[in-house]
């Protein structure tokens, strides 16, 4: 079967997605990270581990571990490079909304993607919240 | 080397050409309703009459009890509701097993509204089900039994004849009759099909799952076997089922019937020798990797494995950027967001089957494709370990 | 001249070259299944969605609306059984009319074993309904009128809109909801299909009869529209309509419709020129012959007259012999004993729809081949009449 | 379209329907009949008139008329040959299955042309006995 007959091909993801999927950028852990969020859809299976490092209430480094499909792996990609240089009250105003923007949109059915990094970042922006105010835990 | 290597062949195939030969001049020329008096529908009625007599050849029964329908799924909602309702006097239970295909559960589970109930019957670890926990699902309300003849995911294939066996004395122990119905989508030009040797009361086929055409279905009915029709209108089909006969795709389903059947032998070999070579070539070798199914109780053309570490969707991505079609049990492949039903029924964890990968061999593939497999999904597998940390093979 | 002059497009149409040219990538190099991940399946999908878009520019509705099945039949039954029980709660009476095709009629038959009833509206000598008649039809319990937008057998053409805001007004006034469904089947690619202009909320067409393939029909439901899926399976068609989807007929039906909307003005013209030369040509000359249906409001293709001292099989057989394709509503042609209901609802007595003949002319007919035909046809009833003693016009 | 394409043309009417059909035999009235039977199918409308000349038990002449289908006409036209030369006691012996046998068979939903001709005859028997014994009647 030849290939040129595939012409018609209609991405489902886009040209983004399929970018940060094949390189993604900042795979690996923090060791010394200040927030770390991890996040599980209990429904799909798809996992998400999010390791800030943050200075003066910049993230100046991120980094992920995600076993998930094209679209989740694509939108941890994409997020550690969005929230690099960000407030911490910045990286709050980030929710799944803007994660689906930042990868050129989700296809129908993918939006979970983006549901599940929003909430790994929301867990590890409550979780350097919790580390910076022990006593209050 | 082919530019492009498919390997979903459960989810469909491509037309064999002499098939497509066989259907174009009922398109443009020999397109006559069968219904009129005239020439050109007594050719379309003679036509669709041979296709019924091969389809009946094959299946071992009278052409009288061959219908064909819009596809595999509208024959599965036929049998068992057709025959449900026709039972209803005579009781309203359902026996089905856990990893049947939708068209099958969602029909049973159609039938909760009126009043049916619908038994799911266990797998072992292989998928296999068994013929004695079928009998002894038998009420004195069941009415009809389904059950696959071989599993569209996990390539396991059901003792059907013996599950006939068991589930009807114990039915005539109970002084009833009940209906045996199979879907056989996946067994079509693989799997003998005769319907006394299975002794099915009612059998379904897709010819898009033997290089036919998509959108016709054969549904054998035996004589005698209580029916209700579901689609109705003209008279069509013996009155089982109404609408305008789908010639062409009726002469494609029945010679690619022909031909699978008759060729066989050599494309099961063939099949059989390259899955086997995907499951030695990636069981014992990529770390975390294991076989769904039955090893030697499935079809020919299914290999099905799991992969620690890395999700489905994930690796059918990574296989198509290097032009291989395959597909995933996984959630996340088709939109809806549930593990697949038959590896949660044979015990696979949420978490294992997340990494599900189905790979199903054809009659066009070669080992030299395989051998591009064997050495690109291991490396996939890899890099996405490393994205999702589990790089370690996960215990 | 050709060998074999067609008068029977109301039955069936050959498919158009240019469709099955646009049809045969799919049988053999794009036949993924649409549901897949990988490229193959995508370039399926797009192909599909692409039909769907070209379905709902002709029905002025979203893609979204749009429902492939597997036939005219099965989406009359999907709309009407579909609605029903969807609409269950509200209601169990059903409006329809007395010379609806079977598979509506049929539709409404079988929903009477679930309790629910049928209004079948009477029609006038020319086969049309009254939208007053339909409006006193409802009740309290009315949930679903469907009206055919142009009858198959004597190609009258029915008021669907003002008939549509007849009954919804006055099922307003009594405080409820109803759906309309329009049985299109007669009209794809002859009649505006435009569903907001009709005011209906469901559709149905098969694309045979507008020279695309066999076992593939469309089905419109208006956003919001309640509707239980009949057929049960995987999650295709959003969940409306379970099945692997016919890519090749379904692209083959959306490129028919394009190309017969688009070609419309003139094939209508085409076609009503050979039809009045019909009508002319044997109505007032072949002494015993009556035109059905109404002269105006009907079908472009469609010409079916009554002649008396003859049965209507006979005229078919003997047309054959001249190779001339026809069709009759008598009874004896379908291997059915009854006159054909509509011709019955229409006032025409059992003796006199006997001799009835339908002749439907189409795109590739011409004038010569109508005057052949009034040419033999005459020559062929008087034979006849002089077998069954009616040499002399029947009073 | 080329009538060569028709090559697996299924004849639904056996070659002697056809045949009786395209010329059916002693289609008429016998003026001066000796029997006249006639049946009309109340289902399809199909119409049959026989008529009998009969000398010394023998039917030495029969004709008829028939509105019908095919079939009908078919098995009326060999009905009447059929019947020629038979004795009374003969004809009574015919019957639908007769007929259709006469016509090398009749496909399926075609039976009731037999009968509608089996009736007929049946009649004009029937008559024939009636008018032979008018006090009995
Ligand atoms: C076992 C089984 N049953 C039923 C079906 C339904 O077939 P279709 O989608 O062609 O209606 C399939 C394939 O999808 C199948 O594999
Ligand atoms: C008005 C009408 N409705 C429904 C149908 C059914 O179409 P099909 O036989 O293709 O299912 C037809 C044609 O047979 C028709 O003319």
């Amino acid at each position: 079967m030849k290939s040129a007959l595939l012409y018609r091909y209609m991405p489902r993801y886009s040209t983004k997605v399929m970018d940060h999927f094949t390189n993604p950028r900042n795979v690996g852990v923090i060791e010394d990270a200040d927030a770390v969020g991890r996040e599980r859809n209990p429904a799909c299976g798809d996992t998400m581990t999010l390791y800030l490092k943050i200075r003066d209430g910049i993230i100046v480094d991120a980094r992920f571990q995600t076993l998930g499909c094209t679209a989740s792996i694509a939108v941890s990609s994409v997020t550690t490079e969005l929230v690099k240089g960000k407030s911490l009250e910045e990286a709050r105003m980030i929710d799944r909304h803007c994660l689906g923007d930042a990868v050129d949109g989700l296809p129908p059915g993918k939006t979970h993607a983006g549901v599940l990094v929003a909430d790994a970042l929301k867990a590890a922006l409550g979780d350097y919240k919790t580390r910076a105010a022990p006593d209050t835990a | 080397m082919k530019d492009y290597i498919y390997l979903d062949h459960a989810a469909t195939t491509p037309v064999d050409p002499r098939v497509v030969e066989a259907m174009l001049p009922y398109f443009t020329e020999r397109f006559g309703n069968p219904s009129g008096v005239y020439t050109l529908s007594q050719s379309s009625h003679g036509a669709m009459e041979e296709a019924r007599e091969t389809v009946a050849d094959v299946l071992g029964c009278s052409p009288g009890e061959v219908i064909f329908t819009g596809g595999a799924s509208e024959a599965d909602n036929a049998a068992i509701k057709g025959g449900a309702f026709a039972m209803r006097r005579e009781g309203n239970h359902l026996i089905t097993s856990a990893i049947e295909h939708h068209a099958v559960l969602h029909s049973c589970q159609a039938l909760d509204d009126y009043g049916f109930e619908t038994t799911y019957l266990d797998v072992d670890a292989a998928g296999l089900i068994s013929p004695e926990d079928a009998a002894e699902a038998v009420t004195d309300r069941t009415v009809l039994v389904t059950i696959m003849l071989a599993n569209n995911e996990v390539g396991t294939i059901e003792p059907v004849a013996d599950i006939s066996r068991a589930v009807k004395e114990r039915a005539w122990a109970l002084g009833r009759d009940i209906i045996v119905h199979t879907d056989a989508a996946q067994a079509g030009g693989v799997l003998d099909l005769n319907v006394d040797r299975l002794e099915v009361d009612m059998l379904t086929l897709a010819a898009h799952k033997f290089y036919g055409p998509k959108g016709v279905g054969i549904l054998y009915i035996r004589d005698g076997t209580p029916f209700t029709p579901q689609q109705h209108g003209g008279s069509q089909e013996k009155n089982r089922r109404a609408g305008t006969e789908n010639i062409p795709l009726i002469v494609g389903a029945a010679e690619a019937l022909r031909l699978a059947v008759e060729e066989q032998g050599t494309n099961n070999e063939h099949c059989t020798s390259l899955r086997d070579r995907l499951i030695d070539g990636l069981v014992g070798r990529v770390e975390g990797a294991y076989l769904n199914g039955h090893r030697t109780l499935r079809l020919p053309n299914n290999a099905n494995f799991c992969f620690d570490g890395v999700a489905g969707e994930s690796v059918l991505l990574g296989l198509d950027m290097e032009g291989i079609a395959a597909s995933s049990g996984s959630a996340c492949t088709s939109g809806s967001m549930d593990p697949s039903h038959v590896l949660t029924a044979m015990g696979v964890s949420a978490e294992r089957a997340v990494g599900s990968l189905r790979l199903t061999v054809g009659k066009s593939n070669d080992g030299e494709e395989i051998d591009k497999v064997l050495e690109v999904l291991p490396r996939i597998i890899q890099r996405l370990r490393e994205v999702s940390g589990a790089a370690q093979p996960v215990g």
